[in-house]
């Protein structure tokens, strides 16, 4: 029956990305847009383009980047797998123990498949005759308790529930928050004017930090704070600044009455 | 019985309203009174005549269709009863506190009764082990070795069958509870933890400033 | 219908035993197995045949009697629904999530978490399990024996009884889907939801590089 469909689902235009952004709400998570777009490709799931869904898909999260739209990062692994993929579709293989890129086309369309499969069952499942919707049971039971399995009505729910309930009250009775000791901006700036007093030169940063070394939350804190406080004094004019490139050390003096900005 | 019908058609309205007419019975939950019943019924409806056709029919049978002061119910046949109700016990809702008794000794099995208060915080009302055992649910284990030598409670066979669980194993985990949403999660404080995950990093310089 | 009767005293037993099976039926809302109805009905009856008896006999009428995977139940025949549910409220509409998982739980189980979320490419969002279980649709099942031991999740009797199933065997499509293979659930290459038990990625460029 898709054999009328002769041209078949035309290159990712950016109508097909804006309607996509525009229904991203409709989407549960980004193997539900992809099966929406490999429907509109009109053939069945098994003969399905792969390439061409990775370019439509890669189409929409260029479009929502180009309106700003805040992606969720499954949106955006998504695409990363899906880049990846395409290279691996396009490029002739490199011999080695990762799937092919035809073993992973095969799989996300196996996926496909299952989740459309399922989302069918669903319907159908739904479709049926349902009790309390389509026929009802008897209104008035009478308390005859004929199963005779229990005298108690508990279900596992009441169960579970019930111990759920009781957790959840009692972890929110004992929540403490345990103190954080962090070092404190202020305490940094402190220390900082102190010390520099005594420092003629430039001097690399981390040689002010007090003992204790940057391996601890409290440690590392302090380098935090040590690195703002510099950022504020040389703000603040009473000191400069200095790194020789990207991830060197960093050098702080005291300004200079003639290198003041 | 059926006087005044004239054609088919009306044999099958007749027919369509008395199936109909035995659902809505069927299926409320209270009386209904003729009014209701009408309006259900729509236009034509000798609902008067429909009762009295359907009552008929069921009087010999185990549902009868009876009228009390509120209205129309099915009910099952009032010479039935003593049958039905032979090992008659009215089926009671177990309370909170039971319930979640229950679900802490299934927990924390073997327990003892005062692990149990101290866990939920509240004293055990004396009645509800008993209630517990009484039902099979749960059975003394063996006693502890601390002073006094407390009984501990674990559960039985029973409570597995009951609950369908094939072996405690099978209970969900806190986690699963919590991933299932039955344990709302409180707010996590993350980043706080010691320097454990730290990157390995060399040791901060050692030299301190030299002083001028 | 009734062959085998010899004398009106069997004709009286037997009357009265379809009285007592048609008066237990209709006091239960839920289904009762025919253990169950056998054990109240007492030796020599033929529970099946009774069964069926009362079956044809209300199968034009407005109240059927139906058989499903948890046993048999009244229930007011189907094509009298739409007039029936006017009066109904209106049942609470399950979200797409909640449909989709609850398909993949009756279809795949037993299914473990990690597993539906492969399945639907997205995590399982809280409240959609414990949303299920309230319905009494699903209960946890046993758990797997893999690392990790995760929960599984199974449907129960009360998901064949809400859906009429007989067994999960008359699930639409299901045999047409495990001969296609779509019934696996075993996480393949592409692994996009955050469970546990998801497998090694394919080296995927969206990883940042490793600390250190």
């Amino acid at each position: 029956m898709t054999a009328f469909e002769e041209d078949s689902a035309p290159a990712p235009s950016e109508a097909t990305a804006e309607q996509l952004v525009l229904v991203l709400d409709g989407f549960e998570g980004p193997l539900d847009m992809l099966l929406a777009l490999g429907r509109e490709q009109k053939v069945d799931l098994t003969r399905i383009s792969i390439l061409q869904l990775a370019d439509q898909y890669l189409a929409f999260v260029a479009e929502a980047r180009r309106v700003r739209l805040e992606l969720a990062a499954d949106y955006l692994v998504m695409a990363a797998w899906l880049a990846y993929l395409k290279s691996r579709l396009l490029v002739p293989e490199p011999s080695g123990e990762e799937p092919s890129g035809e073993d992973m086309a095969a799989a996300l369309a196996f996926q496909l498949q299952r989740l459309e499969a399922m989302k069918e069952a669903a319907a159908k499942l739904m479709a049926r005759p349902r009790l309390g919707i389509d026929l009802f049971a008897r209104g008035a039971p009478e308390d005859l308790d004929i199963r005779r399995k229990s005298v108690f009505e508990v279900s596992l729910y009441d169960l579970l529930k019930a111990y759920g309930e009781h957790k959840r009250r009692k972890d929110g009775s004992v929540l403490q928050i345990a103190p954080v000791r962090l070092y404190s901006i202020e305490d940094a700036v402190r220390r900082l004017s102190e010390l520099l007093g005594h420092v003629p030169d430039w001097t690399v940063l981390s040689s002010f930090l007090p003992d204790g070394g940057t391996d601890t939350l409290l440690g590392r804190s302090s380098l935090a704070a040590h690195f703002v406080a510099t950022l504020e004094l040389a703000k603040a004019g009473r000191v400069e600044l200095r790194q020789d490139g990207a991830f060197s050390p960093i050098y702080v003096r005291r300004a200079r009455p003639d290198t003041e900005p | 019985m059926i006087q005044d019908v004239t054609d088919n058609e009306e044999i099958e309205a007749r027919i369509g309203r008395l199936r109909l007419l035995e659902a809505l019975l069927f299926a409320s939950a209270d009386p209904l009174d003729e009014e209701t019943l009408a309006g259900r019924l729509g236009e034509g409806a000798d609902v008067p005549a429909l009762l009295d056709e359907l009552r008929r029919h069921y009087a010999p049978r185990g549902v009868n269709l009876v009228r009390t002061g509120a209205g129309w119910s099915f009910r099952t046949a009032l010479d039935l009863g003593p049958q039905l109700r032979a090992e008659e016990e009215v089926s009671r809702k177990l309370s909170r506190a039971a319930i979640e008794t229950l679900a802490i000794i299934a927990y924390h099995q073997p327990v003892t009764r005062a692990e149990i208060e101290q866990i939920r915080g509240v004293v055990t009302s004396k009645g509800t082990l008993d209630l517990l055992m009484e039902h099979g649910w749960i059975r003394p284990g063996r006693r502890r070795e601390t002073p006094g030598r407390p009984l501990t409670w674990v559960t039985t066979d029973h409570f597995l069958d009951h609950f369908g669980l094939e072996t405690l194993r099978d209970l969900p985990s806190v986690e699963d509870l919590r991933a299932a949403g039955l344990l709302d999660s409180r707010p996590v404080l993350l980043g706080l933890s010691g320097g454990e995950e730290a990157p390995a990093r060399p040791p901060a310089p050692a030299e301190g400033p030299e002083p001028g």
